[in-house]
Parts: structure tokens; C-alpha cells; sequence
């Protein structure tokens, strides 16, 4: 087994060494009945050139978002990494690394940790980030989890117009330990029934930005309403390139802001490893969850980096953490970092207003269709089109004829008969205005047909 | 001697000067280079992408458009080339050398397994296409869930959760909503003292609180303290298996009968299953959760911290609790149901999307790779290399347990008794040696603990060069020679760290020196 | 202070050792690792792949089957990955810090050309399937020819040579066979003192003499002996320019007429094309044939020693001698032509196939990312570093001429005078400093030459750190700190290695110690 | 431009610095007639995704070899090659290093040589081995030039089944400088043939083996004859793979062996780059072309490595150098090495035997075909099939058909009517027993036809 350096005469030597005659020997512990005497049925090892045989086909099977026009989000996007990210991140010192327990040899990892750290404050316009949490629906249960801890308060109010499995992960996440109320999404497009909603045992309110539905709004008036009530704004960026186009959540007065970062140097891996982002106030930071990186000095004066603030982690606090969390989500934080150092200041806008100017310009096309309208006053990249055919008929319709034309709103609200008519539709820097012309004569029959 | 165009045509006499006086201007030495920090370098003009021009347009922002500066710095590409590729020179890896980190199973990482997940029909896929388009996508979770399942010997499986300790909540919450089917409103997890600091604080987010059982003095759970413990108002036992101190609960099913008989569940931490994978069945041992560590036993890279992956297998009693999406075989193929069904008894959802699809399609590469007779034969490897290592320094270290261990072995500090040498100097003087340390002062039950996991991917010869170094280093301790100890490491490229600075006076982030412009 | 569990909680006061007197155990020192060679490490049973079995079966190999050993070492592939990787971490690379070797062009590696170079559709296809399936590749080389021939002016292109030594044999073939046409036997070459190595030794290879001109005191060829060289025996000139101390050939285009005037062609060596890519055509300037340094001017990387590409223009008095095979339209899209035909003047064919296509793609995915106007901007970036560093060095070392240069700067070692310290010395002390050497001796025309190229891929941050760390070796070769020379490099994996040794007992292989079973 | 670090600032802070006030100023040895005024005519830059797209279409226009049964060899040859080999060729250390000139800090480049150096001498069965040439057929030039000089005669043998393109350039490098005689295909099927040609000014007798049409043959006697007339054995191998199944040509007295390592480690490329091997004698070594890699002791007295016996090459010798050769194939010697480690004795020689296995079992079923036949006694992986239609037709018909089906000889041979017939047919280890069926059966329907 070519990934098995021990030889036949290795294991008998070291066995002798070892001082038994046969490895089960060294399984004693275990039940007799429990050790089995022959492989479980499973298929016998392959060689290389066979599991890649095995991986293209299952991989064939699939329609990959860049062999057609693609308008696809809803929580994920599909945006162009530099290659050098790709090939940085499989350099074997930063991909076969564990956490940097050992700064004296991890100085790689935790610098690049450190510079992620501030770009993810700088973009959110908080003060300071942790390392990273799974993905963007896991930081934002943990959000609520630290309003809780924070303001030693039960209640959280979730909008309605943040992304529905977001709202179900908090709602699982919080399960046995906080009151969650989430307000009708349509209720929300008013800041004002947010705020009618806050009490005394409110924690925090939870909006998205730009939200579920593509909006854009402004939460400075919320933010002020939860801080009166000593409570916490927590807002949640699922495309967190739309930072780079409208102002941050910190102007707005944000407490905790939370986002999935997978737009910046991860792929879309059919949901999963994204990169979860937490930024937070500073006099917050002792409650924040997850792993944290910090500056130092080594024993000659030299600066240097170390994971830090430990004492928060269940590593040392064991049932008193803030949080659960040991492995996170490391290489795409890497990715994230390298990504966003390539784009600077001046890129990251770039892209930003790219992302927008072409999300304008469908809109603007797909208005033109008889019967289409798009629901959004704002937006950022994405947005919300009603259609005058069933939207996921729609989509399987548009497949068939090689285009993905976005995400169906019942394929996320399943039980809403109102919706079925909608869909989320985004547009990236890697939509071209030919594969727009697509998505808009491929409507237009489908909804004459 | 110079020839015509002052070429030195023979060999000088090297010239010596001593180390220690020597300082560079540039900092660097030789190939080991210093970095600053890309503030420090770049700034908010450079960039390292070329973008499309974008025209005049009229924006709908409503009125949000970011004015101040972000303050992020960019940098040209062949500048973050570099200065990445310097940062990694700076890190240890296992593609450099043995990582021997206990209870982290640091093994080699295959290259075939990050190409195929590159592929494009499997990396460059959303979450949220049409099902009809993703069915390779859905076999490549249908097949791991399959692998999982028979490796463990349990029917049911939970595939989203994104690290081991995401696992352990899993299980917990599909344990505790079991009770809370049956009515019942237990308290109390037990966990062995030596258990990872995850369990409990996993136990804690479920609204539990958490009882720990002592070890005995051969390190494993205290059976009669444990059977002491159990009563109606104990939720679950969480127990490592192998545990963490590299030795296997011979009396595990004992432990699951005494659980399941007073009406609670038995959930296994399966971090250390890389030592029974193919040799033993979690399901044969009446466990009614595990978590199983991709990163950990299949591979998956540990990327300086993760991703991981964490799926769970489920016994019969706790299928119905799992959590949603899962995969269906349909009438057109493979499904997925999304959505809590009416009156289904899941517990909820743990992620949005489907759990960590680029670690499963790795770890399924691996499996695939070894099959079902090269997985056992990795269990045994690993056990095999820890004996080994625990049978060579036995003699000159303080081995804790007697008798075979698994995948780990576990010494303490008593060999350094005297000579004012703390666990933590003894490992760092290992990174002079070139080595990663092993993992220290974990688990809690001996004192300066030193857990040394080789994993099966080290051959003998490496091996043998550790073991070499570590007696050496165990010699000098002996001989007195503390220096070489309490001011470790002195070649790697920082010396010890202050990490009670850092944790007194937090700077968590960079700020512009004069005046941070970046907050609008 | 210690915890119960035998924690450190408080920070140490490090002691210190001499570096000096420091060996470890293992011989590594940190992350510098050693590394044995893998005959040393494996053996000729273990093996880093698996195949598919083959069964019992009856063999035509005509009874050559190989019987004895033949030696080869294998790895399993946890340490073949770990041995290469080390082996990496030993060498200076262009991803780690400005490698200013002077008529080498060492720049940036983009990785979207290693990227697009192996898309299945580019990297893996034969190059003798059938042309209907391959147009996409005969795309690539149509449309790179396009591109060189537009940047340099010229008419026609030779695709085929593999690197620039093979661009000039291609060059003066079709000089040669140009000539034979003629009915002339003409028997010289002649090319500038400072000429790089491969000019003479093609020119032998062609069977000509070369005829060595002298430069003037200001570096560029002396025009007068130029002319007096010329004459009906003399069959080219092989001129570099920018020439090989850094400078443009100012009389250029006189050197081109008087070359033409008696009949004679003008070879131009275009290694450093990047001094002028996009602001001058070569054809501009009289030149007859030109090779093209693709691992230069167009980034695809060196590899440490190659694979490179050697493309070449030909004036239109060449054109008919080019080389098989070439890309032609053809009526259902393109053709090779793979074939002498029939009163063809072609001269032959330099290599099997078609050339260097895996570097062909990544020059034109360099070409196209800058597009015209970013690749005058290559040109005038190289030229502006280059002046910038010498004019921050020029007043302690000694610039050899005056006045601007191109895209690389010289010094001598007139400003080592007297200090005992070479040139060599001068560069190892370079290493310590963390920066790869200049060119050293070369060009032949100044005493102890020093050619710095620094290229475009370079900041200013970047050439500031290179020009203190220069000064300040400059400062101590001054004051006489002469081991910090002599006794260089002190830092690097290895100290100075003994050439002379190397040559005068060559061991070219590794023998196994005890008698060598592997020939049969 | 993203891979320009210089900003506007920068470049007028530099030209300052110099003393000149414009970019063009440091031109001004250029003529003036000369120096352009405006961009030629190009198109503009390019970001990374449409550089990216550009060539996904041009990809997209070419059949890769995998996507299909594919039989093609002829010199070139499919073999897996372990994702190992292309992860580590790509660690920027070993991609972006320059030729190991300083070896202090090139220890990586130069052991991998000295590694391969020792791996083709053992597998060629010689003394020793140079660090690479560019091609095999390069390599095959270069061998006759050697032969000559070591021998100091002008005549040069090649046998008529050396692979057609190498004749052409040895013929092409030796032009100025050598003899050659071609002997024809057909009569070196005696080796007696050939050594009937052998005279006092012949300088070497270039064989290939396996031959170009797949044939195999024991040369020891030619090279007995040879050194009775002080002349050489130039053995020629092609597919490398093959030394794993048969004799050395080191064990049957050859002088000089030259190979083309591509089938190790390197991919199809379109032909290039692929890495030519040049082995030889010890005492030849000094007349050998190329760089070599030796070993030696650094100032502290540890072992070593640097290139050598430079005295021989252009950069020191100038116009009586051994070759003019420079930059070599130094990277995919690296890819070889470390392929080559992976397979180690056993797997080489496994690899070896699968091919051959699978060659057989392809040539047993061809052979069942009315109207084919395989027209060799002896082969390895590739064999020379008759058939009873035109092979290059039946080609491009199979191409339709999604099968790349071997390569036709008057590809090679366009003038040679003889041979409008036959194929080459090369299987490896990538070839499935279906793939297999496949070519059968679609042979018979074309026969049929
Ligand atoms: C015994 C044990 N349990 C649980 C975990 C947590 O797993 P993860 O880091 O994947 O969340 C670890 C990881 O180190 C562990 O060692
Ligand atoms: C001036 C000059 N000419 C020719 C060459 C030879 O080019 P190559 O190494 O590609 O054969 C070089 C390479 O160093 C060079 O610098």
C-alpha cells in the first residue's frame, strides 16, 4: 500500500522490540468478541489511477457552474480566485500544518492568521476578528450564543429576512439555551417593527446585510434602539464582497457582525468548506468564541504571533468556553487572506462595483420582460424576480437548456405557496453580458411558451 | 589563485566567524527570511488582480455606498507570492517531518485526494443547483455515508457537522432530543477526567452539566466510580475510545450495558479511531453516537487548523433524531431532503448547505485508496509505530500506563524530576532537534503530560531517528545540561514566545500606526 | 511556576547557549532540515504506488526479459513527499526573495500559466493525433507566433527549438543553408568578446570559425575593428543587444547594413529581449534571425535548469530555410506541416515533434495578461530597476560604464581593490544576506564582473533592501572585515562546497557502498 | 498590471533618483527611428479570468487523450503519473530556481539531479549519466556528435528503424559536421546487416530499442563488432518504461544510451517539453555533452553537491565546447526522479510487466481480426498491425467515434506507399480491457465497412 512505509520486516522487527509476536497483541484490550477477524465488506485498496478514474466519473455526473451562464447564490457565490491563491494554499507547509500551538514553528500560519484578522475588522468596520468559525450559519449561532453571554440575557430576535437556514442553525444551535422569536420577513423591510419587538430580556437583534432577498438597509436606528435596551445589534453578511461597495456594518453601530467569507478565495465546493467570519467591539473580545491570534515578542525582543486569549477556549475552560469550537476553518481562512492582500484597497472596490454594475444591468434587462419584475429597491449583487411562471419549473426548464438561472425561493421556503413564483438571481464578475442576453431570451420563451 | 577575469580558480581556506556575533543587515539568514506584515509592504493603491473596466452607471445601493477608506493593503502578485511563500517557510508540516502531535493523528495527506476534489464537476458545484445536476456530487455523500457506516458498524449516519467538536454537538442534541421524547429532562453528561476539553463544553451547550469520572491508576475510566455516577437523571456518558491516553476501555461494553440500563446513551468521541478503524466496530460496542475527525483518520489535510469535517453515526434509537439535509435514494436518483418534514423528530439543522463536501470527497479518496484491507492495516500500523516509540523510550522516559497502548503513548514528567526541566522546555528543545513536539500537558490525568502519536504514515528508519533524538535530549536532561532546555528552541526562527504578554495586553490586529482611517 | 498539571503559567527567563558549540542529535537545526539521498532512505522493495495486478501470461519480449536488480531505490509516498519537500526547502527560488543574475531575467512565475498549461485539453494531448483533434493547440502555437512576430517585427517564426542555445543553432542553420543556396562557402562567424558561451559553441556546431571583436571602453562593440573584421569569408555576426554588460547597442543598425553589405547576416541573441520588448522591433533594426528566451522574457519558469524555448524570427531573406515542422491555415483550419517536400529550402528539423507546447501556452497566457501596453511597460520597468539600482550603488561600487544601462547593471571589482575579498566572496556574503548572487565573471570584458538584473518583478521596497544590504556589504568589505567574505556563506544549508574536489574526483552517481548489482 | 509592483510614485522617485526626467530617456541609445512611439499592434491586458477563459476555449477545441480509448505512441507515450510528481515539481523552490550555479543554496535542485543521474545510469545499465538534454531526438543528435569526437571519425550509421523524426534530426545537427548513412528498415532486422556496413571511419552505429515499429533485438553482437573497429554503440530508447521489462542496453556493450524520459513523470504536452537522458561510459565522460551534477564535501567537511566537469560545456569553453547546450529539461528530470522514487525496483518493474501484459492481450485480440495482423515477433508496449484498409482513414474514423486508435505510419513515413496500411499501436497501463474491446470491434465494423 504505496501509503505504508513499514515493511514485512519492519513490523517483525519492531514487534520483537515490542516484545510480542503478532500485532493483535497489541489489541488485548479490546473484546474478543468485538475484533474482527476479517476486513468489513468494503471494496480492496486501489491504485491511484483508479480513484481519480472513479472521481471523474462521479465528478461527470455534475454540472459544473463555469460550463454555463450561471446566476446562482443565495448564500453562495461563484466569483474568480487568482490562481495564485490556489497554488499558495497547497504548499505543504501551510496545507499539512495542525493549529499553531508551536509559535516557534507556526510563525506562517499565524501571521497570515493575524493579517486576516485585520482585513476581516477593517471590511466590517469592527474593531477586532477571530480566526475564523466554520462557516457563516455556524458564526451566526455562536453570535447569538455571545449576545446571550454578553448581556447575560435570554431572548434573540431573528429577522425574518435573514437567510432560512441561518435561521434554523440558530435556532437548533440555541436550543436549549436561548429564546428565539424571528419577526415575518415582510414585516421587517420597516426597521421600526425590529425595534417595536425589543424588551428588556433581549439579547440582540439579528439582521442580514445585504439580506436574504438582496436589500439594502440602513440599521444605525436599530443599533441605537438595542443599545438603549442594552442589548446588541448583530448583523450578518453572507456575500461579504458587498463590503466593498456599501458601508460597513460597524458604521451602522454593529455589535457583532458575522459573515460567511467564501466569496474571497474559496470555491463553491457544493457548500462546504466555507469560512465563517466573526468581528466584534473589542470590549467584547473575552466573550467572543473561537480561536483568537495575537502579538507578541519572542525571547529575543523580535516581534512575533501567538494564538492567544486562550483562557476563552474549551481547551483550557472545558465547560465554561465560550464555545464548543477546536478545529475551524484554517486553509480557507488562508485562502480569504491571500485573496483579499491580491485585490488591496483599490481591488476589492473594484470588484465591488463590477459585482454591481452587472447585477444593475440584468435587472435592468430582465425588467423589460412582460411579466418579470424585480422586487428590490436596492441590492447589491443579487436580487429577488418574480416571474409570471413557477420559478423552479422555470430553473429545471432553463437547465435543460444549459443555463443555471438561479436559485428558486421554494426550493428555501418550500412551504410558502407565495414565493413559488420567485427566485434569487445573482450576477458576479465571471457573469458576462452574453450569458445575461442568455438568461433573458431563455425567460422570455419559457414564460411565452 | 585568480585567472585573467578574477575567477578563483582554487579552493579558498574558509575563513570562520563566529555565529553568535553575526547579524545581518537585511535581518535574514541565508534562506531563513524575516517577513513584515502586508501593511507594512503594500498599501491601499497596489493591487495583484486586473479587473474588467466598469463604465458609468446609475447604482442602486440605496444610498449606501461606502465612502472612507477600508484600509486594506494590496500587494502586486509576484509581492504576495512571495511574501506568502515566505510566511509558510516559517511553519512545520508533516510534509517536512514526523508531527507527533497526541490525539491529532497529524498523518500524511495524499495529493491525488486534493486533485480530484478539485475537479471541476466536484469543487466548482453550488449548493443550490437543480438536483438534477448534482447527482455525482450527492453519490460521492451516498458513498462515504456508506463507508462510514460499515467501518462502524451503525445503521444511520449525519453528515453535515464541520469538525469533530460540530459532531459532538450533533450527537448530543440527537441524545437529548431523544429524551425530550420521551419526556424525560436529564442533566447530567458523565465524562472521564481525561476526556478533551470539547466534550464538556459540548455538554454545556446542550444545557447539560457535566459529572467527571476519575481514571484508574492504569489509565482508564474508573468503572466503579462511573457505575457510582449512573442514576435517572444522567443523559449520556461521553467517552474517548481508544482514549486519550492512547489505551483502549477494555471495559467498554460493560460501560455501554451500565448506560443503557439506567435509560441513557453512550456517545464515543471518535477522535482516536485511526487505531481500531478496520479492526473493530464502534457498533459492536454498544455506542450510540461517534463522531468520526476526517481530518483526523481519513486524512483530510489539517490546513494549519482546519477545515474538518465531523460526521456522526447514529444508532438505530437515535436515527429518527438526525439532523437535516440527508440523502435519499429517489425514484430519478439521489435526493436530498432539505426541509424538517412534518412531524419528523430531527432535531434540526446544524449548517446551512450540506456539510463540508471537499473534506468528504477527500476522505472517501483515502478510503478508497487503502480499502478495506488497507484500512486495517492502518490500524495496526499506527499501533504498531506507538509501541515501538513507547518500547524504545520506556526505559530512559516515564511511560505513565504499563502494557501496549494504541495509536498513542503517553509519558510524564517524571523522568525530569530534579532537573528543573519542565515538559514544555523538554519540547522545545525538540524543535531544535527538528521535530514537532508531541502534544503536552493533555491528557489532565499525569502530570506534564507528554502524548506522542507517530500515526501510521512514519517508517521505522524515522522512527529510529526520533527515538534517537529524544534519548539523546532525555541523556542531556540527565547529565544536567538544563541551558540546552529552558532556552529552547534556539535554530527555529523565533525563540520562545511571550504568550502572557499577549494574553495581558491583547493586540489582536494591525493598527495604522498614526491614526486608523479604515472605520467610516 | 507549574499548574497541577505541570504547566508552565508563567514565562521563563530564557538561558542561552552558544550557537557555536551547538550540534544536535539529529543534525537538523530547526526547520532546516537535512536530508539523505533515497538510495540511503529506501530500497528496491519499497514502493510509493499501486498497480493493478497482472497475471500469469505469455511474454514476447523475444527472451530480453531483464533478470538481476537493477538497483532502484523506492519510497513509499509519505517519504518521497517529505524527501522532495526538504530537498525544496535547500534551494533559493524567485517565490522567495529578488534572484538578480544578470542575462537570466529571473522574474515572476505567474501561476494562472501553470494553471491554463495543464488543462486537460492543452497538457494532454499527443502530438500525433490526428490534426482534426488537436486545432486548439496548433491555436495556441499560431497565435504565439503572431505575437512574437509583431513584438519583434519580423516576418516569419521557427517554433520548433527548445531553448535559446537551440534558437541559435535553428538561426544559423537557416544562415548556413541560406548561404549553400547561394552556392557560398563562406567560414566565419564573428561575435563580440562579450558574447554568452552559446554563440561561439553554435557557431562550431555549424562549422564555422569564430572571430572574437573586441568591445570599446564604454562596453559596446568596437565598430572599427567591426568593420575590419568584415569580409567576404564572413558568413554573420552574432550581436547580442541589449548586449551582455547591459547596453544597447548604439550602432545597431550601421552594424546591421555593414553586415548585409558584404553579403553576411545579422544573428541577433535575444536573451535579453526584455529590455526592449514593446518599445523596439528587432526587425527594426536589420536583424536576420533572432531566438527568443520564452523562460526569460516570458516568465515560464527556469525549473532550476529548464525546460526553456528558443522560438525564432527570420527576416524575409530567411524565411524559406525555416525548419519543419510549422503551422499553417489550411482550408479546414490549420495544418502542419511536418514534412521536407519536394525543392523545399527548409533546412531539417531541430527535434522530434513540434516544440516546447507546454511552454508555448504559458508565454502567450503571459503575453495576454499584459497585452501591448503592459509589455512596454515589462520593458521600461526592468530598465528603470536596473538604473535605480545603479545609481544607488555607483557611488561605493564600481559601475564599468557610464551612463544608463538597459535592464541590467555591471560593476567590477575595482572598488574590492586591495581588500583581499574577490568577486566570489563578495556574492557568498550576498547569501547570508538572504539574496541569491548576481552573475558573477560575465561578462569576460571587465575584470571580476558583476551583472546585476534585477527585472520589473521587483518593488521598490524590494530593490531598497537589496541596495542596503549591498552597501553595508560594501561597508565591511571597507573597513576589512574580510572573513565575513572569505569565510561566506556562514547561513546557508551548507558552507562553501569544494568544486575543485568535485572535478578532479568526479562521483557522478551514488554506488551502492558494497559492490554495485545493478548492471546486468 | 498585477504583476507590476512599481507605482506611478515609485517610478518617478526612481527616475529622480537616477537623474533623468522620462522613462525614455534611459532609451536613448536606441535610434530614434527605432524606438516606437505607440504600443505595436496587440491586443490590451487581460485579467487573470479572461486569460483563463481564452485558453478553456482553445482547450476545448482539442481531444485530450484521457477522455477516450486512446493507442497513440510513436515516441510519445500516456502513462499516470502520480499527483505527487506535479504537487511537488510546482513547490515554487524547485519551479522558479534558476540552473544550480550557487550551491550553497541549491542543495534541492542539485541532490534531485544527482538522484536522477543515478537513477538513468542503473535503469540504462551504464556508468554514469548527464543531468538531461531536451528530447530524446535532440539527445540522439547529440550522441553522434559525441561519437565522432570521442572517436575522432566522420561516419555515422543509423538503422532504418530509428523513430523517422530523430533520423531527420541527427541528419539536421550533424549536417556541418558528420557522415550519416541511413540504413534501411528492412534489412536491419539482421543486426549482420548493419555491422556489414561498419567500416575504419565509422564512428558509431545509432539502433533503437524497443525498435520504432515495437520491435525488440539483442545488439551485443553489433557492439562487439563495433569495438573491434574502435567505433560505438549508440543505443536509442524511446520508451523508457520498456527497461523495467527487457535487458539494459548497458548489458548488451552499449557506449552511449540516449532515451526519452517523458513516459516518466511527464505528461503528453503536445510533445514537449519532455527530458532526453544521456548516459555513457565513465571514461567517456569527459567527451559527454551536457551538465552534470557530482559530489563533493562543503568547508565544514559535509557532504555535497554542484555541477562539474563544467570545463566541457559552452559557458567555460566557448567555441570547443561539447555541445552548445544551456538550459535544459531541468524540471522534468525532477518529475522523472520523483516518479521514478515512487515506483522504486518494484514498482518500475511492475509497471513494466502491466504494459507489457496489456500489449499482448491487445495484440491477441487484433490478431483475431480477418485481415489484421500484428507484424511483430517481438515487442514491449507498441506494435506495428496491418490492416486491410487504409490506417490513417481508419483513424480519423475512429476519431468520430470517440477512439484515438494508434498512430498511422505514413504520419511519419508520407512518402513510403508500403506502409499506407499500418498503425502503430501503444498500450499502457491507462488502457482498459474495455478500452480494448472497444478498438476491436470498431476495427471489424471499419473493415466490414
Ligand atoms: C479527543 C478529541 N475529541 C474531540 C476533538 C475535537 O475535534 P475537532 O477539532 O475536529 O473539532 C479533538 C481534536 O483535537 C480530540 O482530540
Ligand atoms: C546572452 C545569452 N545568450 C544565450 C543564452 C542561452 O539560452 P538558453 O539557456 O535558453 O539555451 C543565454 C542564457 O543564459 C544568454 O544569457
Amino acid at each position: 500500500m504505496r501509503y505504508l512505509p513499514l515493511s514485512h520486516d519492519d513490523r517483525s522487527q519492531m514487534l520483537d522490540k515490542i516484545g510480542v509476536s503478532h500485532i493483535d497483541d497489541l489489541f488485548r484490550d479490546v473484546p474478543k468478541s468485538a475484533l474482527l477477524k476479517k476486513p468489513v465488506d468494503l471494496p480492496s485498496h486501489m491504485s491511484e489511477m483508479q480513484v481519480d478514474r472513479n472521481f471523474r466519473h462521479m465528478a461527470e455526473k455534475n454540472i459544473p457552474a463555469g460550463s454555463h451562464p450561471f446566476f446562482c447564490g443565495a448564500g453562495a457565490y461563484r466569483h474568480y480566485v487568482p490562481s495564485t491563491v490556489d497554488y499558495m494554499i497547497q504548499r505543504g507547509e501551510f496545507l499539512t500544518a495542525y493549529t499553531p500551538y508551536q509559535p516557534e514553528i507556526s510563525q506562517g500560519t499565524l501571521q497570515a492568521l493575524f493579517e486576516f484578522q485585520t482585513q476581516v475588522a477593517q471590511i466590517t468596520g469592527m474593531e477586532v476578528a477571530n480566526a475564523s468559525m466554520y462557516d457563516g450559519s455556524t458564526a451566526c449561532g455562536e453570535a447569538v450564543l455571545m449576545a446571550r453571554r454578553a448581556t447575560r440575557k435570554k431572548k434573540s430576535i431573528l429577522s425574518g429576512t435573514l437567510h432560512p437556514q441561518y435561521i434554523e442553525v440558530v435556532k437548533t444551535a440555541t436550543k436549549y439555551t436561548d429564546d428565539i422569536a424571528v419577526v415575518n420577513a415582510i414585516d421587517t423591510y420597516s426597521v421600526d417593527t425590529l425595534i417595536d419587538q425589543i424588551d428588556d430580556d433581549t439579547n440582540c437583534v439579528v439582521v442580514q446585510y445585504p439580506d436574504f432577498f438582496g436589500n439594502l438597509q440602513d440599521y444605525s436606528k436599530l443599533a441605537d434602539a438595542l443599545h438603549a435596551k442594552k442589548a446588541l445589534l448583530v448583523v450578518v453578511v453572507t456575500e461579504i464582497v458587498s463590503l466593498g461597495a456599501v458601508r460597513s456594518p460597524g458604521s451602522m453601530g454593529a455589535d457583532i457582525v458575522v459573515g460567511e467569507g467564501q466569496s474571497i478565495g474559496n470555491g463553491l465546493s457544493f457548500g462546504g468548506p466555507y469560512v465563517g467570519l466573526f468581528a466584534t467591539r473589542q470590549k467584547l473580545v473575552r466573550t467572543m468564541p473561537g480561536r483568537v491570534c495575537g502579538e507578541t515578542v519572542d525571547g529575543d525582543g523580535k516581534r512575533g504571533y501567538v494564538l492567544t486569549l486562550s483562557t476563552r477556549e474549551q481547551h483550557i475552560r472545558r465547560e465554561k468556553a465560550t464555545s464548543n469550537i477546536c478545529t475551524n476553518a484554517g486553509l480557507c481562512t488562508l485562502a480569504f487572506t491571500i485573496h483579499m492582500t491580491l485585490l488591496g484597497e483599490k481591488g476589492f472596490r473594484h470588484l465591488a462595483r463590477l459585482n454591481h454594475s452587472k447585477a444593475v444591468k440584468l435587472a435592468d434587462k430582465l425588467s423589460t420582460l412582460d411579466g418579470v419584475e424585480v422586487l428590490n429597491d436596492s441590492f447589491f449583487n443579487e436580487f429577488t424576480v418574480s416571474l409570471p411562471i413557477d420559478a423552479t419549473e422555470a430553473i429545471e426548464n432553463m437547465t435543460a437548456k444549459q443555463i443555471l438561472g438561479g436559485v428558486p425561493l421554494s426550493r428555501l421556503y418550500p412551504n410558502d405557496a407565495s414565493l413559488k413564483n420567485q427566485m434569487l438571481v445573482a450576477v458576479t464578475e465571471t457573469v458576462t453580458e452574453e450569458d445575461m442576453d442568455r438568461l433573458v431570451s431563455e425567460l422570455k420563451e419559457l414564460i411565452n411558451a | 589563485m585568480l585567472n585573467k577575469q578574477g575567477r578563483q580558480t582554487d579552493i579558498v581556506n574558509l575563513t570562520e566567524l563566529s555565529q553568535d556575533s553575526f547579524t545581518t543587515h537585511s535581518g535574514n539568514k541565508g534562506l531563513e527570511q524575516g517577513e513584515l506584515l502586508i501593511y507594512e509592504i503594500g498599501d491601499t493603491e497596489r493591487t495583484g488582480v486586473d479587473l474588467e473596466e466598469v463604465g458609468e452607471f446609475k447604482d442602486r445601493l440605496g444610498g449606501l455606498t461606502r465612502g472612507h477608506e477600508i484600509g486594506l493593503a494590496g500587494l502586486s502578485e509576484p509581492e504576495a507570492m512571495r511574501h506568502y511563500t515566505r510566511l509558510s517557510r516559517m511553519n512545520y508540516a508533516i510534509d517536512m517531518g514526523l508531527y507527533p502531535l497526541g490525539s491529532c493523528t497529524m498523518k500524511h495527506n495524499p495529493r491525488v485526494n486534493e486533485k480530484v476534489a478539485r475537479l471541476p464537476g466536484l469543487g466548482d458545484i453550488h449548493p443550490l443547483q437543480p438536483l438534477s445536476t448534482v447527482q455525482g456530487a450527492l453519490e460521492v455523500m451516498d458513498r462515504l455515508a456508506h463507508w462510514l457506516k460499515t467501518l462502524t458498524g451503525m445503521p444511520a449516519i449525519a453528515m453535515s457537522p464541520k469538525a469533530g467538536a460540530h459532531g459532538e454537538l450533533c450527537g448530543l442534541m440527537a441524545i437529548r432530543a431523544a429524551l425530550d421524547k420521551r419526556g424525560e429532562n436529564r442533566s447530567i453528561v458523565l465524562a472521564p477526567e481525561s476526556a478533551h476539553g470539547t466534550n464538556p463544553a459540548t455538554a454545556s451547550l446542550c444545557g447539560y452539566k457535566v459529572k467527571s469520572i476519575p481514571a484508574t491508576e492504569d489509565g482508564h475510566v474508573d468503572l466503579a466510580a462511573l457505575k457510582d455516577a449512573l442514576g435517572p437523571d444522567v443523559a449520556a456518558i461521553m467517552l474517548t475510545n481508544p482514549n486519550t491516553c492512547g489505551l483502549f476501555e477494555r471495559d467498554v461494553i460493560e460501560i455501554a450495558e451500565a448506560i443503557h440500563d439506567i435509560g441513557g446513551y453512550f456517545y464515543c468521541d471518535g477522535a482516536n479511531f485511526n487505531a481500531i478503524v478496520g479492526k473493530v466496530r464502534p457498533g459492536d460496542l454498544g455506542v450510540d453516537a461517534m463522531h468520526i475527525n476526517l481530518h483526523k483518520t481519513f486524512s483530510t489535510p489539517h490546513g494549519g487548523g482546519g477545515p474538518g469535517a465531523g460526521p456522526v453515526v447514529l444508532s438505530e434509537a437515535l436515527a429518527p433524531f438526525a439532523p437535516v439535509p440527508y440523502v435519499v435514494h429517489g425514484k430519478d436518483g439521489f435526493s436530498l431532503v432539505e426541509h424538517l418534514e412534518e412531524g419528523s423528530d430531527s432535531f434540526g439543522r446544524m449548517t446551512a448547505f450540506h456539510g463540508q463536501m471537499g473534506m468528504n470527497i477527500r476522505a472517501l479518496a483515502f478510503m478508497m485508496s487503502h480499502g478495506s484491507d488497507g484500512l486495517a492495516r492502518v490500524a495496526e500500523d499506527s499501533v504498531l509505530n506507538a509501541n515501538y516509540v513507547m518500547a524504545s523510550l520506556s526505559d530512559v522516559m516515564t511511560a505513565s500506563f504499563d502494557g501496549p497502548c494504541m495509536h498513542e503513548c503517553l509519558f510524564d514528567d517524571r523522568f525530569l524530576n530534579g532537573s528543573g526541566i519542565a515538559t514544555l522546555d523538554f519540547a522545545k528543545a525538540m524543535i531544535d532537534e527538528g521535530y514537532h513536539p508531541m502534544t503536552m500537558y493533555f491528557p489532565l490525568v499525569v502530570h506534564g503530560a507528554m502524548l506522542i502519536e507517530p500515526t501510521e504514515s512514519e517508517s521505522k528508519q524515522s522512527l529510529d531517528q526520533f527515538i534517537g533524538s529524544l534519548r539523546h535530549l532525555v541523556a542531556e536532561a540527565k547529565a544536567g545540561n538544563k541551558e540546552l532546555f529552558s532556552g529552547a528552541p534556539y535554530l527555529a526562527p523565533l525563540r520562545r514566545l511571550d504568550e502572557t504578554l499577549a494574553a495581558r495586553k491583547p493586540v489582536l490586529r494591525w493598527i495604522k500606526p498614526e491614526g486608523n482611517g479604515e472605520n467610516e
